[in-house]
């Protein structure tokens, strides 16, 4: 049977978001959400790693959670060793 | 697999080919690394052979039958319908080769290297594997443990195939018993109480604690025990302790300091699962397990061994489920190729193959109030949507959770015969943290089963002001 | 009903009893607005007694008798299965009555006041209904107008119950045909011919146009059209021109300047629906209709007249289903409180019955490329899902259209048996602007045929870098 997970409110991003702010090594639970009802967006999770959003944000909301294609955020330390 | 003195080098063996391990040999192949799978029995793993897909595939056959008698209301004459337990399993072989097969094919595609044989490791970076034709050394730059779980014994009462069982018996079909006593409820408990029903067989369930599966709200619940015991299916529960003499094993169930003994001459252990992970030759390695023999992994599964992961039912996260390990399969691949996992999820679902089907995404009623979240319900019934009554199938209901400030959706759960198709919107519901208006006004279509996702939804807001 | 001089005062006059009208009478009534629903004829309107209900009703008896033929490889015996239609069709009407007496009861606990007979403006606050014990006068603040549709005749050849048939043939079982031409593909030539296949009658489709169902992108419609053919249909596309003497029913196609004559005794015409709003008396109100007889409304439902709104079929909004009869229903009655509407939707979900079933949501891959749009697919198969084999039922699978840039899911496409039931996830998806990311991340259980779907994002995204 599945382990009593704790409970509590879980922060409030979609998994794109998630995924990104993985990548740019932001933790979200320090990060204050300027989309509805204080949803993390593509763009707060860029500017809390340091980063200006890549376009200013624009008025449609879409917009805002547009991303670019996904980095490659290869670590030098972890580059896998080429097949010979 | 060419036996001999050479040693093969190898950038990542895995070492396991459940999900997980074929996942992840898959995935890192596909992007043409050099892996080599290393797989003791059944390709697939527990998953494809003694699990998930077995189970489902004979209930689906005994499910068919049970429509077919039925059919009479719908103006369906099937006669006089019966079923061949031999055919039935002989399907799910067929069914099992089948998949099993697509996994060689993807292995074989992206030319991932198979060994069958039994891995374990003289190092943190060699280990040997004992095939049929004999042993072969490994060298490898990273390794990933995927090596699952078994069932975990009652001290003093292995499984011997005959008195003192495991789900495996039923699976396998080796000699139906007319009657069995299941020790344990939840998951492992309840999906072979269940099955062990269909199957025509006189049951009796012991479980400890309150509920036969903590975690789930009792309405949820209840239908299902209704089931059980319409079923002739006993359900005990108590502190029990098991006693073998002879052939007859006597169970002792303490309830409220009263003594209750029942008599059996096989019983089904489900109380759970370990590591797999004895003869893995750790000790060669730095990798730490845990009191159940469970790999302790950081969040990247990266073992206390710089060298060596360790994914799916090995590893000791939460949760032990096929879902899971195909999710780290695909994330630690990504980590191997040098990128990052994937992030943590919020909603593990789970579908339980009861009678009728429950399927629970996110929080219960009952967690959401313990963590004192104040919370709006709804709850909509099968039973009034178009489309189970033209099925003939109303029993059940879909329950929401949401937060009452924000609406945003916490748990989703349905008890109910559509429970697993239907919940795919609630897992994305909760993740994407979407609130009871999104699934209402999003359209629906008509007459669908969904549609009582979206009654549950709209109950639930009808609760708050301005609905 | 009290029938007499006396004429009769109400806040809001509810016109018709289908989705639409229930719907808005319900709501209104639970905000203890006081209503007068007046319906002629089978209250739940078109949907419940000759649409949606009785369709999928009729199949889906006619299916368990496949699923029981089909049942010797899973180990079931039935015997020798037959369907007794006249037992399909006393299940239909059985689930109708179900059906329409929970919309009584609906009505009943919230008090909307219920009037039989048919109902025309006399003004623009005044209505009469001519029921069966004679006539009543309203006197309303607010009407809403939700009579939906009726079938759209072949000028010069009128509907005769005998040679020249509408859809409610079939579904009313009125003396099944051998043989059926049916004229028009679409949503309803494409239903009815799958009903009709489905029911053993020999059928002919003529289409105009290239593809049988406009809109639906070749690869998801190729199953549907493959399984027609394999069940006898012919296809036929080209403009046509129907002709009868005495018995004889002549239908000449003109396809690239070559005309085909084809000759019946029966045809099915399923052209499209007009407006059921002859005879309303719309002339004494200052409502506007267009050619087609559809109710011209702004966006708040309020047709040229202040007092008088329509919804459901009837209006001139795109689409003609239930789903959007019943989402204007619950939409303005949040109006008529003195509140907002609904906002637009962005999808509008398509379910096909046909043999598999389609399910459409958002843009095909045609629609955005046509659009400029650059775009990723994914397509994953129901032949490589596990649940799928399991089930036997391995046909179709899963296509989804995505934005290259974003990622954000435009479009999913199910062509399968499992296509009603797992689509739901793809509605939310859409509506709230979701991204193959977030699909793929979010946690399916296993095994399920909704992994299809996850398989088809991640598809997508592997098309992409860095997945
Ligand atoms: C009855 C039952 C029903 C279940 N139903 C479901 C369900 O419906 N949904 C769900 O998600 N989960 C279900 N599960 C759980 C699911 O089967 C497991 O979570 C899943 O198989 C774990 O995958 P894995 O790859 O981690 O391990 P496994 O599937 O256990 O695979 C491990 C593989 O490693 C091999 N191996 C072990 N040690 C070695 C070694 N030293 N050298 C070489 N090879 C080795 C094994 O032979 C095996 O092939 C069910 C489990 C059971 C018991
Ligand atoms: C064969 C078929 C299959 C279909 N399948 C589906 C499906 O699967 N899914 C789906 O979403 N849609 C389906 N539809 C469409 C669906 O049935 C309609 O969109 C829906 O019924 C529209 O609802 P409505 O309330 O606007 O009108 P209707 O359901 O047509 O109801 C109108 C009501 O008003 C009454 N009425 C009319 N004029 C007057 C008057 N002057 N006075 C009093 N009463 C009056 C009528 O008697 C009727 O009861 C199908 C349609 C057909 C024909």
């Amino acid at each position: 049977s599945p382990p009593k997970a704790e409970a509590k409110m879980p922060v409030l991003a979609t998994p794109a978001t998630r995924m990104l702010a993985k990548e740019l090594k932001v933790d979200l639970e320090t990060v204050e959400g300027t989309g509805p009802g204080g949803r993390i967006t593509d763009g707060d999770v860029k500017k809390a790693a340091g980063k200006a959003p890549e376009k200013p944000p624009e008025a449609a909301p879409t917009e805002k959670e547009k991303i670019p294609p996904p980095a490659p955020a290869i670590t030098p330390a972890k580059a896998p060793e080429k097949p010979p | 697999m060419v036996v001999g003195d050479i040693e093969i080098g190898t950038d990542v063996l895995v070492i396991g080919g459940g999900p997980a391990g074929y996942t992840v040999a898959v995935e890192c192949a596909r992007s043409e690394m050099d892996v080599t799978l290393v797989n003791n029995g059944e390709l697939g793993g527990l998953c494809l052979h003694r699990g998930c897909i077995p189970v489902k595939t004979i209930m689906h056959a005994l499910d068919i039958s049970e429509e077919c008698k039925k059919g009479a209301p719908f103006g369906v004459d099937a006669g006089n319908v019966s079923v061949k337990l031999k055919n039935v399993y002989a399907w799910k072989d067929d069914v099992i080769e089948k998949l099993e097969s697509q996994i060689k094919c993807l292995c074989d595609r992206y030319e991932v290297q198979m060994l069958e044989g039994f891995c374990s490791f003289t190092s943190s970076n060699t280990a040997m594997v004992q095939g049929s034709r004999g042993e072969q050394r490994i060298r490898f730059k990273r390794a990933v443990i995927a090596t699952g779980t078994r069932y975990e014994e009652i001290p003093g009462l292995p499984y011997d195939d005959k008195s003192i069982l495991n789900q495996d018996s039923l699976i396998r079909n080796k000699d139906l018993p007319d009657e069995v006593v299941i020790l344990g409820g939840g998951y492992g408990g309840t999906t072979i109480g269940t099955l062990a029903v269909k199957l025509g067989i006189s049951v009796r369930i012991i479980h400890s604690g309150d509920s036969l599966f903590p975690g789930i709200d009792d309405d949820i619940l209840c239908p299902v025990t209704k089931w059980l015991c319409e079923n002739g299916v006993k359900i005990y529960s108590g502190d029990w302790s098991v006693e073998k003499k002879d052939d007859v094993i006597s169970i002792t169930i303490n309830k409220n300091g009263n003594d209750d003994v029942i008599k059996t001459k096989k019983v089904i252990v489900a109380t759970g699962m370990i590591g797999n992970t004895e003869k893995l030759g750790l000790e060669n390695t730095e990798v730490k397990i845990n009191d159940k023999g469970f790999i302790e992994v950081d969040g990247d599964f990266l073992t206390s061994d710089p060298n060596i992961y360790a994914i799916g039912d090995a590893n000791n996260k939460p949760y032990k489920n096929a879902s899971k390990a195909f999710r780290e399969g695909k994330s630690l691949a990504r980590i191997l190729k040098g990128g990052t996992g994937f992030p943590d999820y919020q909603v593990m679902p789970l579908t339980l193959s009861s009678e009728p089907k429950i399927s629970c995404a996110g929080m219960s009623e009952k967690q959401a109030k313990d963590a004192g979240i104040d919370i709006l319900t709804g709850i909509s019934c099968f039973s009034s949507n178009g489309k189970a009554v033209s099925l003939g199938k109303t029993d059940g209901f879909v329950k929401v959770i949401a937060e009452k400030g924000s609406h945003r959706i916490l748990g989703v759960h349905i008890v109910g015969p559509a429970a697993f198709d239907i919940a795919d919107e609630s897992y994305l519901a909760i993740e994407t943290g979407a609130r009871l208006e999104d699934i209402v006004l999003t359209v629906h279509p008509h007459p669908t089963l969904c549609e009582t996702l979206q009654g549950a939804c709209e109950a639930a807001l009808k609760r708050s002001d301005g609905w």
